[in-house]
């Protein structure tokens, strides 16, 4: 491999990298979402077992939501 | 003509509160003269005449910077940008006002810094000083909307060279090629179409800085 | 005057106002009550149109210039003078005869002989009804008054019953307190922001 | 109706399916350049992934533009998101711009190339808007005071380029040039696929990051109906 090549090559290397890195941040993020829908499943849960039903506001549309 | 009656009445209060506090003015004319003879020694004593005019753009766009930071002090204190904005006059009229005493201020403070730059490094010429006046236009105006921006922050003082500088760029290059090039007529017309476009923009995107 | 339907205001990820519907008549005298932190001010300011609702809708019927709010803080400069304060706000404002309302409301305020003197020597009472003045200055229509006996003595806060019970009938008003005895025996309507949460 | 659901990998398939062949394309196809030879084959990422870092932040004005004309809360996070990927891609620009001239001139930077130095100053505009974002509290001021500096962005880039290029007048001589003879048309071809290749990565990164940051703000939205 020539220096240009290596160069060249180094530097589609890096965008994929920067992806792949991108793909690992994001898999924490993922993580961290799971660990809180399990977390508020567990809360809804007792909620219900407590005899007490939590008041879900199905009608409310989500400020972020489309 | 409500408007410019708008603009004069909150201009006119803004040199008003300087008057009384005198706590800008005098800073920004201490700085820029504190600049240059710190530049005096920050240049070697080889370095050319147009080294030092760059120089004196980087104590123009730091002074402004300075006193752009206080622009909204008295209003950010306790929340008097709220009183401006409930009043019914346009949005924009706050700013232009409040962008027209920054540059007053600024004008004053060059008035000082132009001369020292003459007697500490080199003279100065007609094209500089027009270059100098484009260039206020489009840091007040800029600056302005920037200031009421970092005024709503946490950050404040922080925050406004950080979105300001970036912003600033094209003035610098402008500024510093009006001085230095043998044809400085582009560069001025440059800093014009900087001035129109951010002027503009700026004018028309205040009012949704300070309301929601 | 002001309709508002399942209006909602958060703050970050706080939640002030939630799902309250308020109807406001014309020269109805609504009294706001609720502990500190229950969204008072909250609603003066979305009513004044200095908030925006994240969720519902609130419609006032009255343009920028028919409204005035005394809000929690003065709104007057304190390195001008009364007067100074009062003339800019007029000017904005468009108040027709400016000097002569400056000058009867500064009377009728019992800051008249200190109108030359700068805000920042006031007591915490004089500037309480400068900010009084401010909002009465141009009429308005609709008048939101955020704590408005907070830090008046006893001699204003009668000047204050009195000029309350005058634009009473005639004029709309929403009063936020903390403390609802005083304006209680004016009030047309109620609303208490503790219970409605 | 099934697109329409699954965007996101409708995207990144194309995404990965065009870049994939674009860079085969680059390494093994295009023939070298008159000039520059092999290590021209630099210039269909490096161009592309700028270009791509521009609709990012033209995306994100035109939201911000949205969100000023209609007070609609979504575009907030839509116009933040593809801000966000800008960034990524001007990173990735910077870098790769860095190798070129690297290859090119035997130096990591270079006042002179035009790009790199834009690049360097958008860097620094755009990382003021997170900073702006940060220590704004979120609510509709932050909303409006985000919008108009993305849209600040936008006038700032053809400012700035003719900035750099008055500024190449006086600070030093343009040594450099890569306005080299036309492109040949198979050159032209590749370049255009992995232009493709990169826009789709942007949009299938901007559709997944879009999602994560919805699914978060109901999670907290979830949390305050249960609490």
């Amino acid at each position: 491999m020539t220096t240009a090549e290596k160069y060249v090559t180094a530097a589609y290397l890096v965008v994929l990298a920067v992806v792949l890195l991108y793909v690992v941040i994001y898999a924490f993020k993922l993580a961290r979402l799971e660990r809180e829908v399990t977390r508020l499943a567990k809360l809804a849960a007792e909620r219900r077992a407590s005899g007490e039903v939590p008041e879900v506001e199905a009608a409310e549309p989500l400020r972020t939501a489309n | 003509m409500t408007y410019f009656g708008d603009v004069a009445a909150l201009a006119r209060k803004d040199i008003l509160l300087e008057l009384r506090s005198r706590d800008t003015l005098p800073a920004m004319l201490l700085f820029v003269v504190s600049t240059l003879v710190v530049f005096h020694f920050a240049l070697p004593s080889d370095s050319s005449d147009l080294a030092a005019g760059g120089l004196l753009w980087v104590a123009i766009v730091f002074t402004a910077l300075l006193g752009l930071t206080r622009a909204f002090a008295a209003e950010r204190e306790q929340r008097l940008l709220e009183g401006l904005v409930l009043a019914p006059c346009d949005r924009s009229a706050i700013w232009l006002a409040k962008g027209a005493s920054v540059m007053a201020f600024l004008l004053l403070a060059e008035a000082v810094a132009l001369p020292a730059f003459a007697l500490f490094f080199a003279p100065v010429d007609a094209t500089l000083v027009a270059a100098v006046l484009l260039a206020d236009i489009g840091i007040a105006a800029v600056g302005t909307l920037l200031a009421a921006m970092a005024a709503a922050s946490r950050a404040r003082e922080l925050l406004l060279p950080l979105l300001f500088l970036p912003l600033a760029i094209p003035v610098i290059v402008g500024g510093v090629g009006a001085t230095v090039a043998e044809e400085p007529a582009r560069y001025l017309g440059f800093l014009a179409l900087y001035d129109l476009l951010f002027a503009i923009l700026s004018w028309a995107s205040f009012e949704y800085v300070v309301t929601e | 005057m002001i309709v508002a339907r399942g209006l909602e205001r958060r703050f970050g990820s706080k939640r002030i106002l939630r799902g309250l519907d308020l109807d406001v008549g014309e020269r109805d005298f609504l009294v706001v009550t609720g502990p500190n932190g229950s969204g008072k001010s909250t609603l003066l300011g979305l009513c004044a149109g200095l908030l925006a609702p994240t969720g519902g809708t609130i419609d006032v019927a009255a343009e920028r210039d028919e409204i005035g709010y005394l809000a929690h803080e003065p709104l007057v400069y304190r390195e001008l003078t009364a007067l100074e304060n009062l003339d800019l706000y007029g000017r904005l404002y468009r108040v027709p005869e400016r000097r002569e309302r400056i000058g009867m409301l500064l009377e009728r305020f019992l800051l008249w002989e200190a109108r030359h003197e700068r805000v920042s020597v006031f007591s915490r009472g004089m500037v309480q009804r400068l900010a009084l003045c401010r909002a009465l200055l141009h009429e308005p229509r609709l008048l939101l008054l955020d704590e408005p006996y907070t830090g008046l003595d006893p001699s204003g806060g009668t000047l204050l019953d009195s000029e309350l019970e005058a634009l009473r009938g005639a004029r709309t008003i929403v009063a936020a307190t903390h403390e609802p005895d005083r304006l209680g025996k004016l009030a047309t309507a109620r609303l208490d922001l503790a219970r409605a949460a | 109706m099934w697109l329409r659901n699954n965007r996101g990998v409708a995207l990144a398939s194309t995404a990965a399916l065009l870049l994939l062949g674009g860079i085969s394309l680059a390494f093994f196809w295009v023939p070298d350049d008159v000039d520059q030879g092999f290590s021209q084959r630099i210039f269909y990422i490096h161009v592309p992934v700028a270009l791509t870092a521009y609709a990012c932040f033209g995306w994100g004005a035109w939201k911000a533009l949205r969100l000023l004309w209609t007070r609609e809360v979504r575009y907030d996070l839509e116009s933040y998101t593809a801000v966000h990927m800008g960034v990524i891609f001007g990173i990735l620009t910077l870098v790769t711009g860095s190798i070129w001239a690297r290859i090119s001139w035997g130096v990591w930077w270079s006042w002179g190339e035009r790009q790199l130095v834009l690049f360097l100053v958008l860097f620094l505009f755009y990382s003021a808007y997170f900073m702006l974002r940060y220590s704004t509290e979120p609510g509709p001021r932050r909303e409006r005071m985000s919008a108009v500096y993305a849209l600040f962005g936008v006038v700032l880039i053809p400012v700035s380029f003719l900035a750099i290029r008055l500024a190449e007048g006086f600070i030093h001589p343009t040594v450099f040039t890569r306005d080299g003879p036309q492109m040949a048309g198979s050159m032209f071809f590749v370049f255009c696929v992995c232009l493709a290749g990169t826009l789709t990565l942007a949009g299938a990164l901007y559709a997944n990051e879009l999602l994560g940051k919805r699914v978060d703000a109901s999670l907290r939205e979830l949390e305050e109906a249960l609490a």
